[in-house]
């Protein structure tokens, strides 16, 4: 049904299109074209952070708790505040002029509340202001009102603590207590284990130890007890020979055999067989670990004995660095792939793609930012300011 | 003032935190009601500080522009960005009365249908709309101009009227009809705004989607770059930090088994043993870190977060 | 004199010092492109963690519920995506319920095109190229799926996830129905109660946050899809048994595809990461083969 | 001014002890209300309270101690501190600016705490030596307070005059809008050091490699470990993830920071033993005749 899909969506394909090359025209120097997108795109996100923050945070959580449009709460608040303030100034100032304010504002304030009463739209507010819970939904909202207080003057900046004190104390707290468990207790629970685990002895394993191994999937684990209730296996090349199995289990456990890493290191057929390669994996893991926790370690000058073992551990360190560089390449490598599928509408519906001729779109939007950039630096040339900035300018 | 000023946001501060760390341990429900009220307050607090960054940016681009600071238009741009995108949010359609996605009646005699059969006829507004009937396969509602018509077994269906395209109503109904009536479906499909909006969908899809991808996909050729012009084996942490990344970057690809089939073990080992030991040992003294900090704040012996006067 | 001008020259390795990376960049735009156009298809298979995560969820049975938190944001989804089918398809082979939540404001139009796309047609159409196993059937909104959506908060958010699931939700799916309503989320008040629950995570608030603030403390069955960045970052936590399972990046989601038979997106993505990681592999070399020549150059010199 | 100051602070002070004390007999009178229903404490949670409250204690000690002889405490050097102030001093014979970057986190978070802590020194060296600072930030709240703390650093090193408030700026908290903006204004500004430390993702490498290109000294550091290998790569220095909390301390030299820093080693001191014990009494506790004996399983059912 792709030529159904009205003309304004393809539009949006090509715009998108532009505005990658665009953006992707960074590399080239900072441009114009890229300043664009980038502005455009940085506009777009906070109209779309508001709305969507309001929608699913605010409205339900905020607006709807108290049960009248914020606005009307805000009016009531901010009456209340100026008629305190004309108040104190009229008590310390005896200036008639705030007191008439501050009698103003009460009489505003009046017909305000006298509204959140009586407006139609909300019967129920009377139960729910006499309930306690009505109350303590309008503290967020003096939280965010006073989050707010620095933006209408410096002056009032610290009123905006009272809500960061409560955040900041209170995501301290909650992160306290996940990292004392997961990052600390779990990690401590994990490197006390005993280095010298046995094989599985798949003659004995439920089906969950039987899982974990390399190749074997839920319906082989089933073949396995099945085989093992009547005759128990004698060797690990049986599993293979499992009648049950289809070729292509067969295949994939031929490729996990292997006395090093594989289902012949992991698996016997009798209990208490050693796995050497795996004790040494784990006496390396703790030794590694230690030599880490050495490393830092700040109240001792890592000298002698003590330097060479955080050297052991800096090193241990820059190997898991260097995995995770590798990680990392590879994701952001993704994400360049992402980007030139979607320009050439691979993962689209081919009906669709022809639609879109995003190989075509692509070309004539590099022709446009080409040319473009080349008027503009002529632009710049002829001005006397010469070439721009770019992210090789160096 | 210092008491208002200072005192009591420190003091809310530590309560707060003595609430939530102590909740874990004290299993009193009070103390998990306190928390779930708390945990409001905390997402509403983020979600309004996301506002303020919003109103923030606002306040900082705006006298950008009426200075005409160097790359004003871009705030111009900028700015307009924020504010059609802010105002396609709004659910106008929410204000007066609703519009209907339309309706379905049945009315008697089917000329056009066989003996025996109903009939349906889609009048839809748009072009583009589609029609599913029983779930089947999708129809164009309108062919070459004429609105669509279809024979229908009698009995009950369900009628499905929709645009291939997000953020319009959908005639969703089910219908009985008897042999020799025909249903008529006037399908209006309004066009909707707000959060699942038109313009809005529209506008993520095509803009804040491919922009903020792209944004990040530069990043390959950043790493590529890096890779030659900074990444250098300067002594044995960074040459242990070279080998192990270039023996993930081919164990971790499908050509790492061409060139040595063992690529792909050796890798998972290197990221179960050196890795976890190494990754394992920063988790644990970063905890620690963590809750040092977290009791400083708690305790109220940092404050550094509040400023100062 | 003279010797000064021959110094003054610069030398090959030198100019290669001064090279202009945006060679480099094209380098890398044409290693991208390319394989796409012409694909080679090379044969990979499945790390343990990525098999440890499908045995998980093939273990699950008809009529289990699993909460699925997408995480994440536009710059994910080559990553991801693939992922979140093969997974979405794996589930309803099992006739699995989903419910969809979120905790990233940039999520939501992209869950939901996910959900047009991915959750409610049938995606493993019976002899259709490509396709192996199963077919799956259409998911129906609210009877076999329900999208939750977004609510903000970091830690915040989770943790309350992890106490008052309905509370958080406001007691509402994302298009306004009361969860008392759905049947399968009638007694899902928390994520403990869910028979698993699955992360895609793009960052944080992510996986990191849901072991921290909920899995460690409930013991709740979880198995994530990150992104490459973040794998490292996690594999502790899936080697203490905290994760049931860890897919990490493109490579992963492509593994999963494989084994759910649902090649896609990942597939075709991880032809082009052979092409793309050797020309990082070849400028490091060449970068180091450079630092090291000049090096040795000056200490003669 | 003082005497009022005095007298404030003994009265919050003593409004501090009500509230504490009644906190603490409410919570009690709570507990004891609850008691009849559930228990006072949830006994499987003893060590990590233990944890807790050993830290809190120790947290105490460690600073009256500190405070009493503050030159006793011992720090080992951390590599990359030193090179702040030589990097400072190099802008100022460059005339050029100082660029810092807190990171791409809100303030709750605990590097950016770090972050702010070390921002407050920088300032004060920037101010002393003449330079120029730039602060970068990513939300309006770190803004805020960062805001504050340059000045404050100004005002130690006595010259609040030169403190400009638009030097200290919000960028975009939409992460690679952010990146850009730094990125740009590394380009427009070209600083002649950049320190980047704080809780950093993936623009960590965007910031760091135009850095490299525009030639300045760059300080990295982050506990963020995804990150650290690219700073590692283009940064001159690095500060290796809990790294960043010392050099907080390091600089200084403060009660408060160097008691955080002891309590970890402390604390830290006590895993190293705890494991190295665990995992022996794992492995040989049969042949000590300890039987099945599991610590770790003891301190953490």
């Amino acid at each position: 049904m792709a030529d159904a899909i009205p003309f304004i969506e393809i539009l949006g394909y090509w715009l998108g299109i532009f505005l990658t090359l665009a953006i992707l025209s960074f590399l080239y120097k900072d441009n114009p074209f890229y300043k664009f997108a980038e502005h455009l795109f940085i506009g777009v996100s906070i109209g779309y952070i508001i709305t969507q923050q309001y929608y699913d945070v605010l409205e339900p959580k905020l607006v709807d708790r108290i049960g009248v449009p914020a606005w009307h709460v805000l009016l009531v608040v901010v009456l209340f505040l100026v008629a305190l303030g004309c108040a104190a100034v009229a008590v310390r100032r005896r200036s008639p002029a705030s007191v008439a304010t501050a009698a103003a504002a009460v009489f505003l304030l009046a017909g305000a509340v006298y509204s959140l009463f009586q407006s139609g739209n909300h019967q129920e507010l009377g139960p729910l202001v006499s309930s306690i819970d009505w109350w303590i939904g309008l503290i967020p909202l003096v939280l965010c009102l006073m989050m707010f207080a620095k933006s209408v003057s410096p002056r009032w900046s610290w009123i905006g603590r009272y809500p960061l004190a409560f955040v900041v104390a209170f995501y301290a707290a909650l992160e306290v207590n996940g990292l004392v468990q997961a990052d600390l207790g779990a990690q401590m629970q994990r490197s006390m284990a005993d280095l010298d685990r046995e094989k599985v002895n798949i003659n004995e394993a439920t089906p969950e130890e039987l899982t974990q191994l390399p190749g074997i999937t839920p319906p082989v684990a089933r073949e396995i007890i099945e085989q093992r209730a009547e005759q128990p296996l004698s060797s690990i090349d049986q599993i293979e020979a499992l009648p049950g199995l289809t070729p292509a289990q067969r295949a994939t456990i031929a490729e996990e055999r292997g006395h090093l890493i594989g289902l012949d290191a992991r698996a016997g057929t009798e209990p208490g067989q050693r796995n050497w390669f795996r004790i040494f994996s784990e006496v390396l893991l703790l030794l590694g670990l230690l030599a880490s926790l050495v490393y830092f370690y700040f109240s001792i000058e890592q000298k002698g004995a003590v330097g060479k073992v955080s050297r052991f551990g800096v090193w241990i360190l820059m190997i898991g660095f260097g995995a995770s560089f590798g990680y990392t390449v590879q994701g952001r490598l993704a994400l360049a792939i992402g980007r030139a599928i979607d320009v050439m509408g691979k993962d689209k519906d081919p009906a669709l793609a022809e639609r879109i001729q995003g190989p075509l779109v692509a070309g004539i939007s590099i022709l446009i930012i080409v040319v473009g950039i080349a008027l503009w630096e002529l632009k710049l040339r002829r001005a006397g300011r010469g070439s721009a900035g770019g992210p090789d300018a160096a | 003032m210092n008491l208002v000023k200072k005192q009591l946001p420190l003091l809310i501060g530590m309560a707060v935190g003595v609430l939530v760390l102590a909740e874990f341990y004290v299993p009193a429900s009070w103390l998990d009601v306190t928390r779930e009220e708390l945990l409001t307050f905390a997402q509403i607090l983020a979600a309004a500080a996301f506002v303020l960054g919003g109103v923030n940016l606002i306040q900082v681009n705006y006298p950008k522009i009426r200075r005409r600071e160097e790359d004003w238009q871009y705030k111009v741009v900028l700015l307009a960005g924020a504010a059609i995108m802010f105002a396609v949010g709004f659910p106008w359609q929410d204000i007066g009365e609703n519009p209907s996605p339309g309706q379905v009646t049945v009315v008697d005699g089917a000329a056009a249908a066989s003996g025996g059969a109903a009939l349906l006829r889609v009048e839809a507004t748009r072009d583009n709309a589609l029609v599913k009937v029983d779930g089947g396969s999708p129809q164009r509602a309108v062919v070459d101009g004429r609105p669509l018509e279809l024979e229908l077994q009698p009995g009950a269906h369900t009628i499905h009227v929709y645009m291939p395209a997000v953020g319009y109503g959908e005639l969703r109904t089910e219908l009985e009809v008897a042999a020799g009536q025909t249903a008529v479906a006037r399908a209006e499909l309004p066009m909707l705004w707000g959060p699942s909006g038109r313009v809005r969908t529209w506008l993520y899809n095509y803009v804040f989607f491919p922009c903020q991808a792209t944004m990040f996909s530069l990043l390959a050729f950043f790493i590529a770059s890096a890779a030659f012009r900074a990444f250098r084996a300067r002594n044995t942490e960074a040459a242990l930090l070279l080998g192990a990344a270039i023996i993930v970057l081919l164990g971790r690809a499908p050509i790492g088994r061409f060139i040595y089939d063992a690529l792909p073990e050796i890798t998972n080992w290197i990221i179960d043993v050196p890795n976890n030991a190494g990754r394992r040992a920063i988790m644990m003294g970063a905890a620690l870190g963590g809750i040092v900090t977290g009791l400083r704040v708690i305790l109220g012996l940092e404050r550094s977060h509040l400023g100062s006067e | 004199m003279d010797k000064g001008r021959v110094h003054n020259r610069p030398s090959l390795i030198e100019r290669l010092q001064g090279f202009d990376r945006r060679w480099i960049f094209l380098a890398m735009a044409l290693a991208v492109v390319g394989p796409l156009l012409r694909p080679c298809n090379l044969p990979f298979k499945a790390s343990p963690m990525v098999k440890a995560l499908y045995n998980t969820i093939d273990e699950l049975e008809e009529g289990d519920v699993v909460y699925l938190s997408a995480d994440l944001d536009p710059p994910a989804t080559p990553e991801l995506e693939p992922f979140f089918r093969a997974v979405v398809l794996h589930l309803k082979r099992k006739n699995v319920k989903i419910a969809l939540g979120s905790t990233w404001y940039a999520a939501p139009p992209l869950i939901e095109r996910w959900i047009r796309d991915v959750v409610e047609p049938q995606i493993a159409r019976p002899g259709e190229d490509g396709y192996q196993g199963a077919p799956d059937r259409p998911y129906r909104k609210n009877e076999d799926y329900v999208w939750l959506g977004f609510r903000e908060g970091k830690q915040a958010v989770i943790n309350k996830l992890g106490s008052d699931l309905w509370g958080n939700y406001d007691g509402r799916a994302a298009d306004g129905t009361p969860l008392d309503q759905i049947p399968f989320m009638k007694d899902k008040r928390q994520l403990d109660d869910f028979d698993l629950v699955i992360l895609l995570s793009a960052g944080s608030p992510g996986a990191k946050e849901f072991v921290q603030q909920v899995q460690t403390r409930y013991n709740i069955p979880m198995v994530a899809s990150v992104t490459s960045v973040m794998t490292t970052d996690l594999t502790p936590y899936y080697d203490a048994g905290q994760l049931l399972g860890l897919a990490g990046g493109m490579l992963a989601s492509a593994e999963y595809e494989q084994l759910v038979g649902l090649p896609g997106l990942g597939t075709q993505g991880a032809d082009v990461l052979n092409v793309g990681q050797i020309v990082v592999i070849l400028a490091i070399v060449f970068g180091n083969v450079i630092y090291f020549a000049s090096r040795r150059r000056r200490r003669f010199s | 001014m003082s005497a009022g100051g005095t007298r404030a602070a003994a009265w919050a002070r003593r409004a501090a002890f009500l509230v504490a004390g009644g906190a603490l007999i409410a919570l009690a009178g709570a507990a004891a209300h609850n008691m009849a229903e559930t228990a006072l404490f949830a006994p499987s949670t003893w060590f990590y309270l233990l944890v807790i409250v050993t830290m809190g204690v120790a947290l105490y000690v460690y600073i009256a101690r500190i405070k009493k002889s503050p030159h006793d405490v011992f720090i080992r050097k951390i590599p990359g501190v030193d090179a702040i102030e030589e990097a400072v001093g190099r802008s100022t014979e460059m005339g050029r600016p100082v660029l810092y970057v807190t990171g791409v986190e809100e303030t709750q978070n605990i590097q950016t705490v770090a972050s702010l802590l070390i921002l407050g020194h920088v300032a004060e060296m920037i101010a002393e030596y003449d330079t120029d600072i730039r602060v970068a930030n990513a939300y309006p709240l770190t803004m805020v307070l960062a805001e504050e703390i340059v000045r404050q650093g100004y005002a130690n090193a006595g010259r609040v005059d030169a403190h400009r408030p638009e030097n200290v700026m919000f960028i975009s908290s939409e992460q690679f809008a952010f990146a850009a903006g730094v990125n740009g204004l590394m380009v427009r500004e070209r600083p002649a050091t950049n320190i980047f430390l704080g809780r950093f993702f993936a623009e960590s490498l965007m910031l760091a490699e135009t850095g490299y290109v525009t030639k300045a000294i760059q300080i990295g550091g982050t506990a963020e470990i995804t990150q650290l290998p690219f700073f590692v790569a283009a940064c001159d220095y690095t500060i290796l993830g809990e790294e960043l909390y010392a050099v907080s301390a390091y600089l200084s030299r403060e009660p408060n920071l160097l008691a955080q820093l002891k309590t970890t080693d402390l604390i830290k001191a006590a895993v190293i033993v705890l494991i190295a014990v665990g995992a022996l009494v794992a492995t040989f506790g049969e042949s000590l005749g300890l039987g099945d004996f599991d610590l770790g399983t003891w301190l953490m059912p």
